[in-house]
């Protein structure tokens, strides 16, 4: 790890944090470059919020180091980091209109009237609400205080912006629409944006990087698609999109793949998860995701280009239709169901009750060994 | 901001020396200088001397002890109606009429509040008494043949009573009934339960703790009002805290008044006590957050 | 709802109800207003024809209020009362409420509960254990160090401290519930957009609190305005208004000059509550 | 400088106050209106202080200034006691000289007995009368002593002589007590103060009520019928007095305020508030006319000879009295 | 319309309901068969609560009739339908334990103690919950509350039960959850279910059929993929699913098919939406959904099977990783943005910046009259 160089704009340094007993934050180090969009993506308590508070300043780490262009930052006080920070549920000033919520930074930095004037201005425009100034914080709908929120932190000019779940308190339609946009600010202002969150589409959407975060530790660093398809542990590969899941016991192996059979009897082939050496007679889990399971009439099978080492016969038991994205619920002879995507088009298209074949690669079957727990 | 735990500790104590200051100087000390007043007899002019005379004299005078018990009876009357008659305002308050209309009548809940006691008991003589508004109303109507005197009874002090303190029984209820969901009264008719059950089983339950604090409030309030009684009441109507002014004022006895107080005190205190405890609530979840 | 179709019977009683209440809410009100304009000596009927005499007059036996120096000097001392106590109180009541929302101290529960108990403490009881305490604790310096501490003596000092007693409780209330619904975070917002610890507080949390701590005044301020119990002990040669008027009604004898002096306050009264009103309604709690 | 008043309520009218104020321009007067009871319970807390003259009745002062030590002697040289009524005026120094110091001096004196309508209750003529089923429901009484000192006489008592033998009359409150308790049934209520006892004798709520003189040559003015009658026992004559609180802080004005209100172009006034009769000499000349008219109507020259004073009262009678009020408030007689 | 037949569990005949001149509901008719998942759909502030709450009781309608089992419901108060309600926010009643809230309705019911704690503990463990009897309503986790108020109406056998947004208030991964799992109870129960919603993938998923609700009335009512592959308005088609939406002219047309140019002035081929009859020069509004656009390299789009009468060129803008449902934007010629969905392997994918061609089929691009507004 370089630990000086001022390319990053933010480093952590083997950071912990302890609330008495308890390890919120247990060691994690990882850089920022420059003007990337980076991602901490984990469960609800796994550390995320209180990671981001040491770098705000507002808690004090245990141990480690926080370091902001390459200068250690540990003791400044808040507010004289220059580290912004957009809060979950925004915390716009309410009794200030928002031309004085984000000349507030400004004010406190000592900064002239007229030279306020013209950032709070031109903050504005280039988050295309130029005439909104004069209004009261109320008037403003949820995505216009997001911007604001954004705002009234990129007119300080950080180094680094913190978002802790900014699009929670948003409803579905808006989030939709906003996770498009924060990426396009960021683009925009180029500054280096740390954004959080337990949603994984919003992760994979708009981050440059995403770190997966459990239980006080980071699992993995690494683009959306790396984390996708090759995620480093079963936590991983379970977390970040859909998955059939199976436990499981190897069956034969080569050390990067063999055959395995899961608890519940059913036999496959498998690859090693990323930098996974299996062995025969090891417990794993087992991940396929639905999209890479095709599902075809059990009657059109043999016809069907049968490129996936992997086969099994059920019978779909319910379609879960949802336009683009539907899926099928195939209860297999065992009486497990397993998630496959289907494309329903309306012509012929699968229904509950037909004999279908399953059918994947093992490639696409991905295969952790067990952590072993009681 | 933890690195600053003396800035902490330091603001900890700025903050709490005025309420140390207000409850220690202005609640606490009186009160023990009020207990240790009481244990005091006067036995000479100029002398005194520790004793349990005050509280004995209590005991064994019928006079002080059913006036004490009289207060408390009417108070528990005065706390109930206020409860019945205040309660449907309530409800209607916060959810029947329409959003607009809410905050108008809630308003005019609050017009007692605006002149005092003093006034208040001064309009209801003017309305009461055998020559007041009401019997000259009456009589004008003809449903009465002779003037009729509704002052100087204890009906008049109730009426005053209630009256008085109706309004610390109707905020505590509006304000907890507004935070109840009307969904959940929806749910209680939904799942086939009648007007009445819907009202036993959810609303008063739900109301429970703002009914706990209207009802404590206003017990007090009645036990400790001075004025209203003594303005409206009869020949018959003594009430406690004329006993303690009588004490102190007519018969410089600061000693058996100090004693009465403590009484008053005591036992508003325990029925209070009884209260919380027949009800399941506590100090902290009802009068407080009113 | 309990009441669900709008013609029903039962919604026409429970609206009857309701206006009858708010018609004994306002009759003695009323009545103590009304005889104010009755060109009489008495306060009582018959009515004897319409007069402002009792307002503005300014001559025996009809001396109408604006000209009675003693009720307006008593007025002008519930004034001064009530200012003193509205801002004592509201300022310990804001402390307070920093105190428990924000503080973290052992007992704290405990404290809590001692803070409300003022409130359900007679005011007969208030006024006389402090009249008790200040007496011999003046007294004691009187008699030991041959000080005299005229403070401690019942007054306008004495007056303010009684009701301040109990008054305090509301206003920390009041205000404590404001505090509790303040987004702690408003201030770690205001702290990482680079303002210290003093700032904070003057632009982001008081001014937050400002609906409800003017409110709380406006509480405090009619509460004293009217508060009979406790300053009936405590009260000197300086009688604020209740006491005059009491000792109008009780020694000297009522005349409409009270009705003049009661429409009066419930005008006064009237307005400030409206105030009030108006600055709860602000931005900031939509 | 403040002179601070203590004082009934109509004892210091605005009329003088205005006069005196403007006789001298640098004190201001503030009154309390108050009665003997608080006048004393005030100073007491007070140990004397807040108040530059106090006006307690001529028996009241003994007692209260052995045990609470609240006032401080006078300087008689400062008052103009020539223009005094000389019997009142060594009355009461005779009722209030401690240890060789005078605390007291008259002010005004006047009566508590009965008031009637006389073409209701034209045969009124005892305390005892107030009882008289005839009335039932139609008299009031102030529950304070007076009633209770006048309910004795009617009984053939003599309480002012029991004050030195405390058994002997706590037996006579005893009785009396049980009187009254009987008799609660015949009141409508009891009154407080001259407001609600007017009220209900203008009225006609009332037809006859133990009162103050002066309230009832007030309500004399309102309506001829209403006549102050002294019982044929002897209406209980009470004397007002002046006297200095011990931390009083305006001695002088207090003095000058004492000398203003004797001369006898202010007695009138006053008087005319009061409804009371200064202690100057002549005192009765000085009323207005129409007080004099209703003291004609009222009084006999017999009745001014029947004039029973108020006693001094020992410590601890108070105390006493008080009880049995209570006891009689408190006692579900009606 | 049949009005009498007793197999509809409900049905509602030109139902309206108006709120002083505010027409909240405006004439509202449809059946519901026995047994059948029902789902409402429709923007916030359509009607759907206001005609819920109708059908429960707690409104009168302005006019129209509601039937439950045949019979009219006018006038019948709401204690006294059998139509049970899951609220919004549940309106559990917290003063009562779990058994108490189930209880409550057959309290009210008068049925007897033993009788009560039989059918509590039935239904309790027809909701998979059997020991939480003795729990406080705060002790529970979202999931499960759902699942009591569910069990509460449940226990009274209704005709009818109606669910008013119920998974609103729910976080993300729960209301994924809860989909599937309302869907599951229903079979179990096999209740007549109508559920009012505003997110899209929550009425496909779960209906047998599904009412899409505009401005007080019913735009279509039909299966879920009726709804999506045939909307039969331009409101529908919107509304469903996501689409790209453009507004054109028509320039050629037989009636149910022709070629549009765009305001933008692309050119395309449509076929008309169902029931529409478009013809030349109309105004028409087209759709086309992102996963019926196929996004191939220019460089090879020689070779791809040009199946597509559609086509188009464009530049990547950006990807929207999202693993099986990622979306590219593709900026045209004409500096619109275009979404296409995208399969991202790992391998080979599209990168920002690549030069693309659109492809799709006429068939999948419908077309709408516009409506004239001004
Ligand atoms: N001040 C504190 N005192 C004690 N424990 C704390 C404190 N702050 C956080 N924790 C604990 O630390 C853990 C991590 O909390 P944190 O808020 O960082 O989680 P998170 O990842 O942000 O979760 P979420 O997604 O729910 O916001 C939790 O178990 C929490 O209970
Ligand atoms: N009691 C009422 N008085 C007046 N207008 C009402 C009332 N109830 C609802 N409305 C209006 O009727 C319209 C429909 O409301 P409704 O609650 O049925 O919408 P909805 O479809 O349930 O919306 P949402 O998805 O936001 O819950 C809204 O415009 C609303 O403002
Ligand atoms: N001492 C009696 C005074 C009477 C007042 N008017
Ligand atoms: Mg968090
Ligand atoms: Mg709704």
């Amino acid at each position: 790890m370089k630990h000086t160089s001022p390319a990053y704009d933010l480093e952590c340094l083997d950071l912990a944090k302890s609330f008495g007993g308890f390890r919120a934050v247990k060691g994690v180090s990882f850089e920022i470059p420059s003007g990337s969009f980076f991602s901490i993506l984990g469960p609800s308590g796994c550390g995320k919020t209180t990671l981001m508070r040491m770098i705000a300043g507002f808690e004090d780490p245990t141990s480690g180091d926080i370091k902001i262009k390459g200068k250690s930052v540990l003791g400044v006080p808040p507010n004289r980091r220059n580290v912004k920070m957009v809060f979950q549920h925004l915390a716009l000033f309410p009794m200030m209109n928002v031309y004085e919520n984000i000349a507030y930074g400004l004010r406190c930095a000592g900064v002239g009237n007229a030279e306020i004037k013209r950032k709070v201005q031109d903050v504005l425009e280039r988050i295309a609400l130029p005439d909104v100034g004069e209004r009261e914080i109320h008037q403003l709908s949820g995505g216009q205080k997001q911007r604001i929120a954004i705002a009234r932190c990129m007119v300080l000019d950080p180094d680094v912006l913190l978002l802790d779940e900014p699009l929670g308190a948003l409803d579905l339609k808006l989030r939709e629409a906003m996770k498009i946009e924060l990426k396009l600010l960021q683009h925009q202002f180029n500054t280096t944006f740390i954004y959080i969150t337990h949603d994984q589409s919003e992760a994979l959407v708009m981050s440059d990087n995403v770190a997966i975060m459990n239980q006080g530790i980071f699992e993995q660093i690494g683009t959306p698609q790396d984390l996708y398809h090759h995620p480093k542990t079963a936590f991983v590969a379970g977390f970040v999109g859909d998955s059939n899941r199976w436990s499981g016991t190897v069956k034969s192996a080569d050390g990067t793949g063999g055959k395995v059979e899961t608890d519940q009897g059913l036999s496959m082939s498998f690859s090693a998860g990323a930098d996974q050496t299996i062995r025969d007679g090891d417990k794993v889990e087992i991940f396929v995701r639905p999209e890479f399971i095709r599902t075809v009439r059990a009657s059109e099978a043999d016809q069907a280009v049968t490129e996936g080492d992997n086969q099994m016969s059920g019978v779909i038991d319910s379609l879960l239709f949802n336009g683009a994205n539907s899926r099928v619920l195939v209860r297999t002879g065992s009486g497990e169901l397993i998630e496959s995507d289907v494309t329903v088009t309306g012509n012929n298209d699968l229904k509950p009750g037909e004999d279908v074949r399953l059918i994947w690669s093992s490639r696409q079957a991905m295969c952790f060994a067990r952590a072993e727990s009681a | 901001m933890m690195q600053n735990k003396d800035i902490k500790r330091l603001s900890l104590i700025l903050l709490f020396s005025p309420f140390a200051l207000w409850i220690l100087l202005l609640i606490i000390l009186p009160h023990i200088g009020m207990v240790l007043l009481s244990f005091r007899e006067k036995v000479a002019p100029r002398v005194y001397e520790y004793s349990f005379a005050n509280y004995l004299d209590f005991i064994n005078e019928p006079i002080y002890w059913n006036t004490l018990l009289r207060t408390g009876s009417m108070s528990l009357l005065v706390t109930a109606l206020a409860l019945l008659i205040g309660f449907p305002i309530a409800y209607y308050i916060a959810k029947i009429a329409g959003p607009r209309a809410r905050g108008g009548l809630f308003l005019l809940c609050l017009i007692p509040l605006w002149v005092s006691d003093l006034i208040r008991s001064f309009g209801w003589i003017l309305l009461l008494r055998e020559t007041g508004v009401i019997s000259n109303f009456l009589l004008w109507t003809g449903l009465v043949g002779q003037p009729v005197e509704f002052l100087y009874n204890d009906i008049a002090v109730i009426i005053g009573l209630v009256y008085t303190v109706i309004l610390f029984m109707i905020v505590p209820l509006v304000s907890t009934l507004d935070g109840m969901d009307n969904s959940m009264i929806e749910a209680g008719y939904n799942l086939g339960g009648s007007g009445f059950t819907v009202l036993r089983r959810i609303i008063i339950p739900y109301a429970m703790p703002g009914i706990v604090a209207g009802c404590i409030v206003t017990f007090m309030l009645t036990a400790g009002s001075y004025l209203t009684p003594i303005l409206l009441g009869g020949k018959n109507s003594s009430w406690f805290t004329e006993q303690i002014y009588n004490q102190f004022i007519t018969r410089f006895n600061w000693e058996g008044g100090a004693a009465f107080g403590m009484l008053l005190l005591i036992f508003t205190s325990v029925v209070i006590w009884l209260g919380l405890k027949l009800s399941g609530q506590t100090l902290a979840n009802t009068v407080a957050k009113s | 709802m309990l009441a669900q179709k709008n013609s029903s019977p039962f919604l026409m009683g429970y609206r009857l109800y309701v206006v009858a209440f708010f018609i004994f809410l306002a009759a003695p009100l009323i009545s103590a207003g009304a005889f104010a304009f009755n060109d009489s000596l008495f306060p009582a009927l018959p009515w004897q024809g319409f007069t402002l005499d009792w307002f503005f007059s300014d001559t025996e036996p009809k001396l109408g209020m604006f000209h009675d120096r003693r009720l307006l000097q008593g007025l002008y001392y519930s004034f001064v009362i009530a200012i003193f106590v509205a801002a004592l109180s509201v300022f310990v009541g804001t402390t307070n409420a920093f105190l428990f929302v924000r503080g973290e101290f052992p007992g704290k529960n405990f404290f809590y509960i001692l803070m409300v108990v003022p409130l359900v403490i007679p005011g007969v009881i208030l006024g006389i254990s402090i009249l008790v305490l200040a007496s011999d604790t003046a007294n004691y310096m009187e008699n030991r160090f041959d000080l005299e501490l005229e403070f401690l003596r019942p007054g306008l000092l004495l007056v303010v401290f009684g009701q301040f007693s109990f008054i305090t409780t509301i206003t920390s209330l009041v205000i404590t519930a404001r505090l509790k619904k303040f987004d702690a975070t408003m201030e770690e917002a205001a702290f990482n957009l680079g303002a210290s610890r003093v700032r904070v507080l003057r632009t982001v949390t008081l001014p937050f609190l400002r609906p409800a701590m003017i409110a709380a005044g406006i509480v405090a301020f009619l509460v004293s305005f009217e508060n009979f119990n406790t300053t009936l002990f405590l009260v000197g040669s300086e009688a604020p208004l209740t006491i005059t008027m009491y000792d109008r009604m009780a020694k000297v004898g009522s005349t409409p000059v009270l009705n003049a002096v009661s429409f009066v306050l419930m005008v006064g009264s009237g307005l400030l509550a409206l105030l009030s009103i108006a600055i709860q309604r602000d931005k900031t709690s939509q | 400088e403040t002179l601070r008043l203590l004082t009934w309520g109509s004892y210091a009218p605005d009329e003088l106050v205005q006069k005196f104020e403007e006789e001298y321009p640098d004190i201001d007067v503030e009154v309390t209106f108050s009665n003997n009871e608080e006048m004393i319970a005030k100073l007491r807390a007070t140990g004397g202080a807040g108040f530059d003259l106090a006006q307690p009745s001529h028996d009241r002062i003994y007692a209260a200034q052995l045990e609470y030590d609240i006032y401080k002697p006078l300087d008689l040289s400062k008052i103009d006691t020539g223009a005094m009524e000389a019997k009142l005026l060594d009355g009461v120094k005779a009722n209030t000289t401690i240890e060789g110091e005078v605390y007291a001096v008259p002010h005004q004196w006047g009566t508590s007995g009965l008031m009637a309508d006389k073409t209701k209750a034209p045969d009124l003529s005892s305390w005892a009368d107030l009882c008289d089923p005839a009335y039932k429901g139609k008299t009031s009484m102030r529950l304070k002593r007076t009633i209770l000192l006048g309910t004795a006489f009617s009984m053939g008592e003599d309480p002012f002589a029991a004050y030195a033998d405390l058994e002997k009359y706590q037996g006579i409150l005893d009785k009396v007590a049980d009187k009254l308790i009987e008799c609660k049934d015949n009141i409508k209520a009891y009154w407080k103060g001259g407001d609600d006892l007017s009220a209900m004798m203008l009225s006609g709520e009332i037809v006859a009520s133990e009162t103050w003189d002066s309230t009832a040559y007030k309500l004399y003015d309102q309506n001829q019928n209403i006549v102050f009658v002294p019982p044929k026992e002897g209406a209980l004559a009470w004397i007002d007095t002046f006297a200095l609180p011990r931390k009083g802080k305006a001695d002088d004005a207090a003095y000058k305020w004492i000398n203003f209100v004797l001369r006898p172009e202010n007695v009138t006034i006053m008087s005319g508030s009061t409804g009371a009769i200064a202690a100057v000499k002549g005192g009765t000349d000085l009323l207005p006319e129409d007080k004099k008219a209703a003291v004609n109507a009222a009084f006999t020259a017999a009745d001014i000879d029947n004039l029973k004073f108020f006693a001094n009262i020992p410590p601890g009678v108070e105390d006493m009295e008080g009880k049995t009020l209570e006891k009689i408030k408190a006692a579900t007689g009606g």
